[in-house]
């Protein structure tokens, strides 16, 4: 019995900590912010130039001007500022944002990440993925353990073009999770999902991992 | 003193569009976008553009409004495809793509208007965007080389300006504007508010006047919402 | 969250000070110092600094003090020498001085904050500052390449500030203070207005809180001026 | 007859055009301000970060927190702007300030200035010369033409350490006016102050120049 969406981002939530900037990606992560742990306070940074992001606004308040980065129409709180977006990726790029959480594609043992483009499909874009994972603290990543067709995500190596190589920290899938070390040391798989074995987890995980649960 | 006062959008452009020219439009998503100047470039027929913003519109609004009618040849961008029109003259050719990371694109253009030829980031090492690029070691970690961007034209949307060009951004609608304002050869500005000089804060002011050539009073702003997400009023 | 609000430079330099340490302080002469903080470095008797700065204060006050304890062993600067003893100390050979180019010393720790470790300007080429450093062709001109700036700590003074570390520069105060605060590991800024947060006028933040570690208001400033210069007040 | 420090500041107060954005330097420079011609605006930019610099302050009202480069107190104007030092010389580096007139010790035939640096004095740094010099479109250089001792400073080369290679577009002198080259196709002189012959010129001079006047 895997974990859900909310078990995942629940799970991610518990990387947060006391006074932290943070960046949470569109998807999984974007639910991270309702399972803070009491407490805990955490200011959340969006990209496109905001500090102190807010909830969403009440019906019929929202504000063409205040958008997050996955432009949906957000809230400001008494604590927030607004800068420009050269401002915002060199508060990120200079490793001011303790903690990023974000969705993947693929995941490598060594911490490479891929989730912007498929090959042959139309391409979107990198927004400001690459930024993020290359400039912040650390970097959590969120993804089901593997495709739809079965595939594993975690590999020993991407097969999709990457986002950012050795830029993963941790990786929370339904499965368990994973401390991976930046320098290529290696991948631990640190908790297992309720009622999910470790046999369970190597035989849909193509990374090579130690375990220590 | 000459007055960048203009009265509208075409007359604020009179002069400086030409076929094949770059154009950087500010805005993200549809926020704080010039909508004025987007249709004004598109009525005056310019064509052959290459077009630096992160994003390109949507059908039929924004920049998707340039697509349409064909006059864009080439986007700088971080994040487009919001619109099936993009898509179409991309997969058919028609269109010329350059993806840039958010944070390089910014800093690209601020680096443009700031003088500095090229700079060093760590986004993107080891990835598609870091072929042809110089990677350099500084301190035991790797970076890439990029290039600042300057372009023949800016166009920026405001929310208060005055007639010396002093421009004051509001809330999330700031993102690539002031940098762009920094590095267009022309700069011309829309607001929603023109206001006398002197009323501005000047300790708030985001663009000074030196980097604006024209400034006109939009006449109308939908301010569209891309995705408008809400909550409902708790009841009390 | 734990709070950032600090009683006075004391508390708020607590922990963040070691001999052979560098500091950033910000100001342009004598206006916009963190005059407290500076104190409070003196009070604490760590030595062996390394202080970046635009300029060095004055005998007796801004960073004049630290010079006057011996704390100070390496200045980088722009301009220097508005007091005696600082010449005295340097041509003595008991400090050691770096000259950077007002512009290049600004855009250097501005890239130390924003994670650019290197970036080119045409500033000082086919000069002494070029001595040692890699010079490039971009597009038929001549570039330095330059590093950026970190350091242990910066110490900052605002106008107005909240216990979320927001801060707001006044006037021609603002100079260095904004990019020192980014280019800090440690940054403890002083305010001469602690405002409850929300007080700020949101879009006219210069230095958003995530920078800033310590926060308080100045017990009294001093705010002397280096040169006064006035008009007669034209009689009706 | 040589011109004055006034009749220099007069000369130089012709380059400026309306609407030119402009840094005066200290000494004869800041003289410029007071003879703007009639119908003629310009803003004055301090690159410790100010745009629209005004008047010095009535008796009693001078205000710390507003001072220019030369650590002056002044005053603003309603269409003055405030921004930091980093955005102030990214004004001034990225080309945006049409005019730069300041002072040298020595300028050579080539457009090089030398203005911050007299070796075995004490060195009190270049502050913003350089970047000015380096940055701003349009380079006028007001100097005497001589040193006290005699000794000419309008050379064939600086022998002083340089602000800048190849900077200078226009010098005025007390005896004239000299148009140079940047890119090195030489120097001519334009104008000569009143009572003043081209021999004299000749004479106080080592640098190498056309005759254009």
């Amino acid at each position: 019995m895997a974990w859900t969406r909310n078990d995942m981002a629940a799970r991610a939530a518990k990387e947060l900590r006391d006074g932290f900037y943070v960046n949470l990606g569109i998807g999984i992560p974007t639910l991270v912010a309702n399972h803070i742990p009491p407490g805990i306070s955490v200011t959340l940074q969006s990209e496109n130039g905001m500090l102190g992001m807010g909830p969403f606004p009440y019906e019929g308040e929202a504000d063409p001007d205040l958008i997050n980065a996955g432009k949906q129409t957000i809230t400001e709180l008494d604590s927030s500022s607004y800068f420009s977006s050269a401002d915002s990726f060199a508060m990120i790029r200079g490793g001011h944002i303790a903690l990023s959480i974000l969705g993947g594609m693929q995941v490598s043992q060594t911490g490479d990440l891929a989730n912007w483009m498929v090959p042959g499909k139309m391409v979107k874009g990198m927004g400001g993925a690459m930024d993020l994972v290359a400039g912040v603290r650390r970097v959590v990543v969120v993804m089901d353990h593997v495709e739809k067709s079965g595939a594993p995500k975690f590999l020993g190596a991407c097969n999709l073009p990457l986002t950012g190589a050795g830029v993963v920290d941790l990786l929370i899938t339904d499965l368990g999770v994973f401390e991976i070390d930046r320098k290529g040391s290696g991948a631990r798989l640190t908790e297992l999902a309720t009622g999910v074995t470790v046999e369970e987890v190597r035989s849909k995980t193509e990374a090579a991992f130690d375990i220590a649960v | 003193m000459a007055s960048k006062l203009r009265d509208d959008a075409a007359a604020a452009l009179t002069g400086a569009l030409f076929d094949g020219m770059t154009i950087m439009s500010g805005g993200f998503g549809l926020c704080g976008i010039p909508e004025n100047l987007i249709a004004a470039i598109r009525d005056s027929g310019v064509r052959g553009l290459t077009v630096i913003s992160n994003n390109c519109g949507v059908d039929g609004f924004g920049l998707g409004l340039l697509l349409a009618t064909g006059q864009i040849d080439k986007m700088i961008s971080s994040y487009v495809g919001e619109n099936k029109l993009f898509e179409q003259l991309y997969l058919s050719g028609r269109l010329q793509l350059e993806f840039n990371p958010q944070g390089t694109l910014a800093e690209r253009i601020r680096a443009g208007g700031a003088g500095i030829p090229a700079f060093f980031t760590r986004t993107g090492v080891g990835t598609l965007v870091a072929e042809g690029k110089e990677v350099r070691d500084f301190d035991g970690e790797l970076y890439l080389m990029e290039r600042g961007l300057t372009a023949d034209l800016a166009i920026v949307k405001a929310w208060k300006g005055d007639a010396e060009g002093n421009l004051i951004y509001r809330k999330t609608a700031r993102n690539f504007n002031p940098m762009m304002a920094t590095a267009g050869r022309v700069t011309v500005a829309e607001v929603e508010h023109l206001v006398p000089v002197g009323d501005l804060d000047k300790d708030a002011i985001h663009t000074p006047g030196i980097f604006v050539d024209a400034v006109f009073q939009g006449a109308r702003f939908e301010k569209r919402i891309e995705q408008l997400t809400t909550r409902p009023k708790e009841v009390a």
